[in-house]
């Protein structure tokens, strides 16, 4: 099904144009800039509603399609689509970037037109590598986006920013090239770039082993799992926190989705032969890093922490397919598993985004993370307790909101794979709960600590219209996510389906 | 009856108080106080008022068991998730008590919460338990009792806090969330393994095919197979032993009572921990497949209900007092769970409901009477000043301690003589345990009520002056709670225990039908009194009433000296037996070392340290000497490429 | 053979340069200081006028004039239009900086035009005396060029360890070329490549010398352990001059690889496996990486640092070469052009920053670029994240054509070492984007360059996104340039 | 009779003199580039021999243009001697280190 | 011994000699010197080889101007000889083995196995009326026109890179500008000062 008008191009390019319109107004006139950049996103929210509502959920294949010649003599296309587990993704991008241009309308002074352009920018980028079908053209994408992130943190970063972007680009770039290499590698086995052509690629095992250590380098960067995770506390904790927001609720998203799109349907038998290896990995990020949150001192890196953990259960749910699939006690539970991860990002980019969102609103009014400074919030600031309690509760799996729903839908699948998997992954039942309710404890509850929070303001309306429609957000999905299921459920069978068919 | 019309019915019976809820909650400063009280009760009124119709359904016109789905919640993989409603006769009777409590703690809480800050808020919280509760009872499948079991988590935290200015409160909240999770971690792991092995997660589905399940089973350890049913079913159990507070996860009920009374009356004692044996009763064909997980049950019951018993002597709090006997009461329902009485148990969890939330409520009272002083070294000859309070907390010290005829006697025999004539494993030691538990219960409860009813009147002048009767609202609500407390057993036993109130409902193998056995030389309420009043129980119920009338009424300097002499067993007392310090040193500290262990080490020090940091730092001093080369010097230049020409030459040329 | 206007058309872009040459040298005689600019705009216009004729006069087949010493095909009018184009920007961005310095004299345009002049005679050379001829004219103007502030410490120093080193290696060329004539008797490319093919001649000998004609070649390019000129000449010349020799040179250096290692000694190459010239390049190709990766970090002068990051990329092209015909030759060629065009640029914004008297060579005269001016701030980091090999700019595709043609080779291997040291290497350029985006600056002189120079590296940094988007016009050339050997 | 490989090995003699004395030479710049004029003479002798063995004429026409080339190459040599000596007072090697790293 | 060997290996021995010499000099005239004479064995050898024309070129040329034009620079530049030498024993050694090493490799390939004359047998001397400057200008003039071009332009660098490297504008030099002569006006010439009458004192 291909659409009558190019609706991907046009959410892609709306907001890259935008971001570079914004860019040229300058500094002079900022809220010109700053109405710019949030009409162009809503705008790109608007365009992007048609792809939920005209979508045919009963079908694994591409819809929406696009397909260019781009580099011909390289065979390399300009070739768009989405399907089930990148539509809801691209969703979420547009509806976040409103979120972020609206929560750094009054706090970014410092250039804010270069601000907002990096956030417009990089929100075409990523939908582009939600859209991509073309290996290349996703690897652009996915390698562009590092360029305004860096930026963002480097610039309106905190006080060790330099250090942290730095680190985080270093850190993802050396992920990424491995995965260039595994996907020239590809290119030169089937003679094309596609995505789909890769899935359907003859692959040896070591090749396959060999390729798969590539992406799960890349992957495992930008997801990012245990061991390789340590960039990401840094940069959350430096970066602005539309920075943060962005980072936390789309980019890691992006690991996560390379994992469906390329790993598991490129070499499905390397991924059933190193599944053990990304099962524990995924088991020590949700719990290794639980209690790593648990001592933190800095919200931020709290909520980055707890983000690592948070994605394990993802990747946790995309692997343990392979269990499953293995145990001769049960039939079903591999789509479970992967749905699960799905839900659990998108959850996870909804909460996420609210959780740096409300440090943001800290931040903004005292200048600090520490959590230490904080006590007693909810004194002088009760409608900003409420949406942080509220959060943190999602943050911690509480059953109707978001939170829930992903993890239950692993922590089920898991335990058809094993039930120490199971065990492993509930702790977060308890871990998770432990250090967010502990920072909300310290930050939030008891008498007002020192004269500073006495003197906080509450949430203003702007704010509110930010947080509020997170938790509309996060209740929607936690109390009926049958919609966002249903939309997944065609391509994330036939995934399945397809990774249960040896390539060897 | 159209069936839509009762699927109508129960959506509105569940959305009123929620509706009350969010109007009290999100416009609370446009509504103003009398607003957010009326909208709650109306809310909990109308879902009152339903739940006694449909009560009345099922009880007189024997209305058909109700299971329909509301909505789909997802579908995913051939699992099927739904919410809905599950309503048979247990249904009907829960939603009933949990309403009628609900109600009486609202409107008790104008009173009470007269001066409180956060007025609106507190209704709206305890209008949205109301709502999660009846969610959680309601629910027909696994999903939404999990939802509704956590939902109750949540508003007891936000309640256990509502002080959030007291250290101590905003402690004891986080305290009982995280125990809480501990056992929904159990709780949540036997849902996967319901999942799992039964492939759906509605309770008609799994209850049929539970029988043809029961010789199934799973290997855990490698090598080693487990019943599939004694998995399930102890890991359900961990959920209820969190929520229903069962030894270890007892720890965090006394704490609760930082929370205002009302809610020390509604959800830590009439309601909310009562889930558990909602929720183990509910399950009762799964759990009569599995001897080991009954035993499991009766033990940790009995357990629970003797040693938190004697806890309650020692205490000075009034409403820890309370508190520990709660939990020893909860004992006693799982020990009836145990021992396959499930109707028991429910039974008592009825009675218990009842004369429980008066007991805190009455004790609310006399906090109020004392400006919220707790302490009852301070009091003395209340009944002098409150006199319905006085009488009304009698009448449920009564019931509590089984006096004959009250409702607690009923149930509380009832149980005792089914765990006496039950045969699984660990029966013999929960029925001692049990019967000893009802001389601690009588002494705990008349030393409290000695202490503060009679005697010389509140030690502080001050308090002593000011001391008067509370208004209306919190009285009318006493004696309405009285009524049940002293009544229902007696009315409803025979049903209940005996009848077929619970036919179709509860499932008992006939191998553990204790209750059948009981009932065989059952004729009426009168012989099972007069039985009653023949056996051990009631003797030590005297005896512990004796007890403390001569210990704290003529002899009080006994207590101090037996204080003295048996320090150890005091202080063991006294420290809860140590269960609190073993948490925070094992577990909090441990969690906190381990997390900055991991922290310190894995991260900063070898990731960061050594793999990160120290990469990028030996590329620098690699770099650093590499650039040495470039010395600047034409001949070391010219130098470099001869050697540069000769490698060549060698390699490729010469060899 | 006969001379008449049909054999000497194909000649007509260096008659027209070097006709515009001897005009301008005279003019610019009888020029004084004011009207200078004239000359630049001459020469400007020579060089544009000499694109066109290449276009115009160009052939759709190849042709092999002069006795064999001149070739036209598509790779010499393809690399010819790059290295004049080029040479465009690296005048362009030199006028108002000589102006400023009193530099402004004609001999710069004079100078560069005939080293501009000696390339496109290396690009079309069709014999080892041609090549080795316009090779010499290239290095000649070069050794000029670096030392042309004379008053400059560095740069005469500079220009004396070029002059050496480039003698050095023009004589281990030339050592080089006598023993391929002595092996083959040949001196044309064509026909030393027919008589390896003929397989009558000693390998052995032809190995050894293609050791020593190879390091002319490294030596050109700055590979290591040839590189070591190249530090001390970038830091030493003026920054324009620097700008011009760190990138049009490159053109001419593939040029030079093309015609000796693909087709003159194409039977010394693939054929031979790591015995032949494959190999040779593999290992400088592995210790330029190494090096001019891991070097480039410590340094804090940008131009330093890009010498050795020019050492790095080196390497790549080298890659390319070594990965075999066709793809590893459009790749090398792709990246090659890409480089030239990318350094210019970058050594274009050092020029544009320079203000009299200060050199902006440091990378701490960046500092808050961002802040002086976000339009050349952005192209400066866009020519860095070029050169980092960062999507969407062309230095990405430049990498992924060599690292696509390593694959098909079967040398995986060299793919990875190849990207993992270009993670190293993208540090240094982020330290500069670093330097302009996130430092204060420490100065808040404007920027005095005149706007052709805000123009032309508009028209560079753009490039490089434009050709990071689309590539396939520029990759069309190379492909059916390669096609044309 | 005069082989071939005792002219190559004169030339090769004298292509290391000269590439040695580029490198022991740690003073003089002027001997550098006598050196270098050295070693171009050094290879000149290849081509002249290769030329007189080969029979081939076009041999010393390319030595023709590298004593061209060499002369031209002489007088840009020294003409940045000249140059380097008047910024610096001295022609020594060993003071040419004010770049490194 | 033939006596052609004879003069190769005489001509071969000094110049290596000299050649050493030019090297080793403390004395950059003395180098100088022994260049020449290096030169002309050089030539000597190439007459063997029958390269007539070059050995006589190289006589003119290189002696004649380019040594003359190294020994005036070196006279120009006022050299410190006290110093050059300091340190030079010091890498001598050094010198040697790289030296060494370079001729080994380099006359393992060079040697008789793959030059000697069972390869190439020595060639047939050419006949009396060869003529060696003819073919070598006729093949310069046909063949070679291109390199001869381009070799032009070399030394058109060569003239301009040394004129613009050396020359210097001195401001006390006196010059003639043409355009400034043309343009100037009369009141550029003629400069009229008023000056304020003296007081007598």
């Amino acid at each position: 099904m291909s659409a009558d008008w190019p609706i991907l191009s046009a959410i892609i390019w709306l907001p890259v144009l935008g971001g570079l319109l914004v860019l040229f107004s300058g500094d002079k006139a900022p809220n010109v800039s700053r109405w710019l950049a949030l009409a162009v996103a809503v705008l790109t929210f608007l365009l992007s509603i048609p792809l939920w509502t005209g979508f045919d959920a009963s079908t694994a294949a591409m819809q929406f399609e696009e397909n260019l010649p781009w580099i011909e003599s390289f065979r390399v296309n300009y070739h768009l689509g989405v399907d089930g587990i990148s539509m809801p993704l691209i969703l979420l991008t547009t509806f976040i970037t409103i979120l972020v241009i609206i929560a750094g309308w009054q706090v970014i002074q410092y250039k804010p037109s270069q601000y907002m352009a990096a956030f417009l920018i990089m929100e075409g980028v990523m939908v582009g590598v939600f859209s991509a079908l073309d290996a290349m053209l996703f690897y652009v994408f996915w390698e562009a986006m590092l360029i305004p992130m860096f930026l963002i943190i480097g610039i309106w970063g905190g006080p060790n920013r330099v250090y942290a972007t730095i680190k985080f680009f270093l850190y993802t770039f050396l992920g990424s090239v491995f995965m260039l290499v595994a996907l020239v590698y590809m290119y030169f086995q089937s003679g094309s770039m596609e995505i789909l052509g890769f899935h359907a690629l003859k692959l040896g095992l070591t090749e396959q082993i060999l390729i798969f250590l590539a992406f799960l380098a890349a992957f495992a960067v930008k997801v990012p799992m245990w061991p390789v995770h340590t960039w990401l506390p840094d940069a959350h904790v430096e970066a602005p926190t539309g920075g943060s927001v962005i980072l936390a609720a789309i980019m890691l998203k992006i690991g996560g989705y390379g994992f469906l799109r390329f790993s598991l349907p490129i070499t499905p038998d390397a991924s059933n032969e190193l599944d053990w290896l990304i099962i524990a990995m995924s088991l020590i990020a949700v719990v290794y890093i639980g209690f790593v949150a648990l001592v933190q001192k800095d919200m931020k890196k709290l909520i980055a922490y707890s983000s690592i953990a948070h994605m394990g259960f993802v990747t946790l749910g995309f692997f343990v397919v392979f269990m499953i699939a293995a145990n001769p006690q049960v039939q079903t539970g591999s789509i479970l598993g992967v749905q699960g991860g799905m839900v659990q990002m998108v959850s996870h980019g909804f909460i996420s985004a609210a959780m740096f969102l409300c440090v943001g609103v800290l931040y903004d009014r005292m200048h600090s993370r520490e959590i230490a400074d904080y006590g007693g919030v909810v004194n002088s600031m009760p409608w900003f307790a409420a949406f942080m309690v509220f959060f943190a509760m999602a943050n911690a799996g509480l059953p109707g909101t978001s939170g829930f729903v992903g993890e239950f839908m692993v922590i089920l699948a898991s335990f058809r794979a094993d039930f120490w998997f199971a065990f492993l992954a509930a702790t977060t039942l308890i871990v998770g709960a432990a250090y967010t309710l502990w920072m909300v404890k310290r930050v939030i509850f008891g008498d007002v600590s020192n004269e500073r929070v006495a003197a906080l303001q509450d949430v203003n309306k702007r704010e509110v219209l930010v947080l509020g429609s997170l938790t509309l957000a996060v209740l929607a999905l936690g109390l009926w996510p049958e919609p966002l299921v249903k939309v997944m459920d065609a391509s994330i069978t036939n995934l399945v389906n397809h990774i249960a068919i040896s390539k060897l | 009856m159209p069936d839509i019309d009762m699927k109508t019915l129960y959506l509105a019976l569940v959305l009123a108080p929620l509706a009350g809820s969010i109007i009290a909650g999100l416009f609370r400063n446009q509504i103003g106080k009398a607003g957010a009280h009326w909208a709650t009760i109306l809310g909990v009124g109308l879902s009152f008022v339903l739940s006694a119709y449909v009560f009345y359904l099922h009880v007189f016109q024997a209305a058909p068991v109700f299971n329909e789905n509301i909505y789909t919640w997802m579908v995913v993989d051939g699992l099927e998730m739904h919410v809905g409603f599950l309503v048979d006769n247990l249904t009907a009777m829960m939603i009933t008590v949990v309403t009628f409590v609900s109600l009486m703690v609202h409107i008790y809480t104008i009173g009470y919460m007269a001066h409180e800050e956060g007025y609106q808020r507190f209704f709206s919280y305890i209008a949205l338990f109301t709502f999660s509760m009846l969610m959680l009872v309601m629910s027909n499948n696994f999903l939404q009792l999990f939802f509704g079991w956590e939902a109750v988590g949540l508003v007891s935290y936000l309640l256990i806090g509502f002080y959030f200015k007291r250290e101590s409160a905003i402690f004891a909240n986080m305290k009982a969330f995280l125990v809480n999770r501990v056992g929904d971690f159990g709780f949540i792991l036997g849902i996967a393994a319901v999942a799992m092995y039964f492939g759906s997660l509605d309770y008609a589905q799994v209850f049929d095919a539970a029988p043809g399940k029961a010789g199934e089973t799973i290997g855990i350890w490698s090598g080693s197979q487990w019943s599939l049913m004694t998995v399930i079913c102890i890991l359900l159990f961990i959920g209820a032993m969190g929520k229903s507070a069962q030894v270890p996860l007892h720890v965090w009920l006394p704490d609760s009572m930082e929370g205002p009374t009302p809610i020390s009356a509604l959800i830590h004692a009439a309601t909310m921990v009562t889930a558990g044996i909602f929720m183990v009763a509910r399950m009762s064909p799964l759990y009569e497949l599995s001897e080991t997980a009954l035993s499991f049950v009766l033990v940790i019951g009995a357990t629970t209900a003797f040693f938190m018993g004697l806890i309650g002597i020692v205490q000075n709090d009034i409403k820890r007092v309370i508190a520990y006997s709660t939990l020893s009461q909860l004992g006693y329902m799982v020990a009836a769970l145990g021992a396959s009485a499930y109707a028991a148990g429910l039974f008592h969890l009825m009675t218990h409901a009842f004369f429980k939330a008066l007991l805190f409520l009455a004790a609310g009272s006399v906090i109020i009477g004392m400006h919220h002083d707790q302490d009852i070294r301070n009091m003395g000859g209340v009944r002098k000043y409150m006199k319905i309070t006085w009488f009304t907390f009698l009448l449920g010290t009564l019931a509590l301690i089984g006096f004959p005829g009250f409702s607690g006697f009923f149930s509380k025999d009832a149980i005792i003589e089914a765990v006496g004539h039950s045969q699984i494993a660990g029966s013999g030691y929960a029925h001692w345990l049990l019967v000893a538990g009802v001389f601690v219960t009588a002494l705990y409860s008349f030393r409290l009520y000695f202490i503060v009813f009679h005697g010389e009147g509140p030690r502080d002048e001050h308090a002593r002056e000011h001391i008067k009767e509370s208004p209306a609202v919190v009285t009318v609500p006493l004696l309405l709670l009285a009524v049940p407390s002293v009544m229902i057993g007696w009315m409803t036993i025979e049903p209940m225990l005996f009848g077929d109130y619970f036919k179709g409902v509860l499932h008992v193998a006939s191998a553990h039908d204790t209750l059948g056995e009981i009932g065989e030389h059952y004729h009426n309420q009168i012989g099972f009194v007069s039985h009653g009043v023949m056996a051990l129980p009631f003797w030590l119920a005297m005896g512990g009433l004796a007890v403390a009338f001569y210990v704290y009424m003529l002899k009080p300097d006994i207590a101090r000296n037996l204080a003295i002499r048996f320090d150890w067993l005091y202080g063991l007392l006294n420290r809860k037996y140590g269960f609190d310090d073993f948490n925070q040193a094992v577990f909090a500290k441990g969690s906190l070392l381990l997390g900055k262990g991991l922290w310190i080490v894995g991260d900063r020090t070898l990731i960061d340290g050594i793999a990160v940091n120290g990469s990028a730092r030996s590329v620098g001093v690699l770099a650093q000497t590499l650039r040495w080369l470039q010395s600047g010097y034409l001949y070391h230049y010219a130098i470099a490429m001869i050697l540069g020409l000769l490698g060549l030459v060698y390699w490729f040329v010469i060899r | 053979m006969e001379y008449n206007a049909s054999t000497l058309l194909p000649l007509l872009p260096e008659i027209v340069l070097l006709s515009a040459i001897a005009v301008i040298l005279i003019v610019d005689l009888f020029l004084d200081q004011a009207k200078r600019f004239f000359t630049y705009g001459l020469s400007l216009a020579a060089l544009v006028v000499t694109i066109a004729a290449v276009m115009a006069s160009g052939a759709d087949h190849s042709q092999t004039l002069m006795d064999g010493a001149y070739v036209r095909d598509a790779m010499s009018d393809v690399l010819k239009i790059a290295l004049l184009s080029v040479g465009v920007f690296a005048f362009v961005y030199a006028r108002s900086y000589l102006l400023e310095r009193g530099m402004f004299k004609g001999e710069f345009y004079t100078l560069g035009m005939l080293a501009i002049l000696g390339m496109m005679i290396m690009v079309s050379a069709g014999s080892f005396l041609s090549l080795y001829l316009g090779l010499e004219l290239l290095a000649l103007s070069l050794y000029a060029l670096v030392a042309f502030d004379n008053k400059s410490k560095k740069g005469s120093e500079a220009a004396m360890k070029y002059f050496v080193l480039g003698a050095l290696a023009s004589g281990m060329l030339l050592y080089g070329i006598s023993m391929i004539y002595g092996g083959t008797g040949m001196l044309d490319f064509a026909g030393v490549a027919k008589a390896i093919a003929s397989g009558e001649t000693d390998k052995t000998v032809l190995t050894f010398g293609l050791v020593f004609v190879l390091i002319g070649i490294a030596f050109k390019f700055g590979a290591v352990p040839f590189h070591m000129w190249a530090p001390d000449v970038y830091e030493g010349a003026p920054v324009v001059v620097t700008a011009f020799l760190g990138s049009v040179p490159k053109i001419a250096a593939f040029a030079m690889a093309m015609r000796i290692l693909a087709q003159g000694l194409g039977g010394l190459g693939p054929e031979m496996g790591w015995q032949g010239w494959q190999g040779m390049l593999m290992i400088l190709a592995l210790l330029s990486l190494a090096l001019g990766n891991v070097v480039a970090l410590v340094q804090d002068n940008i131009k330093r640092m890009l010498a050795y990051s020019t050492i790095s990329h080196v390497a790549f092209i080298f890659l390319g070469l070594l990965a075999g015909p066709e793809k590893g030759y459009t790749a090398a060629m792709f990246y090659t052009i890409v480089y030239a065009l990318t350094a210019v640029g970058g050594f274009g914004v050092l020029a544009i920053l320079s203000r009299k008297g200060v050199e902006a060579e440091n990378i701490h005269d960046l500092k808050g670029l961002n802040k002086r001016s976000p339009w050349l701030a952005l192209m400066m980091m866009l020519i860095m994240f070029s050169m980092a090999g960062v999507p969407p700019t062309v230095g990405f595709f430049a990498k992924l054509f060599v690292l696509d043609a390593l694959v098909n080779a079967g040398m995986l291997w060299l793919a990875l070492v190849a990207v993992a040291f270009s993670v190293i290497g993208a540090f240094y350029y982020l330290r500069v984007v670093k330097a302009i985006y996130f430092d204060k600056p420490i100065t808040q002189a404007p920027i005095s360059a005149g706007a052709d120079a805000h123009i032309a590296i508009s028209v560079n940094g753009l490039a490089m996104l434009y050709y990071g988007i689309f590539p396939a016009s520029l990759l069309a050339l190379c492909q059916a340039a390669i096609q044309s050997l | 009779m005069i082989s071939l490989s005792e002219y190559l090995i004169l030339g090769a003699l004298l292509f290391v003199i000269s590439v040695a004395g580029i490198f022991i030479n740690r003073k003089n710049l002027i001997v550098l580039l006598m050196c270098i004029e050295l070693m171009l003479l050094a290879v000149n002798i290849n081509f002249v021999a290769f030329s007189h063995f080969l029979g081939d004429v076009t041999g010393q026409v390319f030595v023709f243009f590298i004593l061209t080339v060499a002369a031209a190459e002489a007088a840009i040599g020294l003409a940045i001697l000249i140059v380097l000596f008047r910024n610096r007072r001295t022609i020594d090697v060993d003071d040419l280190d004010s770049m490194r790293g | 011994m033939s006596f052609e060997k004879f003069l190769f290996y005489m001509f071969a021995v000094i110049l290596l000699g000299a050649a050493v010499m030019v090297v080793t000099r403390r004395n950059p005239v003395h180098s100088a010197l022994f260049l020449v004479l290096v030169f002309f064995n050089m030539a000597g050898i190439w007459l063997l080889a029958e390269a007539e024309f070059l050995a006589i070129a190289l006589v003119l040329v290189y002696v004649g101007a380019v040594m003359v034009l190294f020994l005036f620079v070196i006279m120009m530049l006022d050299i410190d000889l006290a110093t050059v030498r300091a340190g030079f024993v010091r890498h001598l050694p050094l010198g040697m083995l790289v030296g060494a090493l370079m001729f080994m490799e380099m006359a393992l390939v060079l040697g008789p196995r793959h030059f000697g004359l069972a390869k190439y047998t020595a060639p047939e001397p050419a006949p009396a009326d060869y003529n060696n400057t003819a073919e070598l200008g006729l093949s310069l003039f046909s063949q070679h026109l291109y390199a001869l071009e381009v070799a032009a332009v070399i030394l058109l660098v060569a003239m301009i890179a040394a004129i613009s490297l050396t020359l210097r504008k001195r401001p006390q030099t006196k010059r003639q500008n043409v355009t400034e002569q043309h343009a100037v006006k009369k009141k550029d010439r003629l400069k009229i000062v008023t000056m304020a009458a003296e007081e007598k004192g």
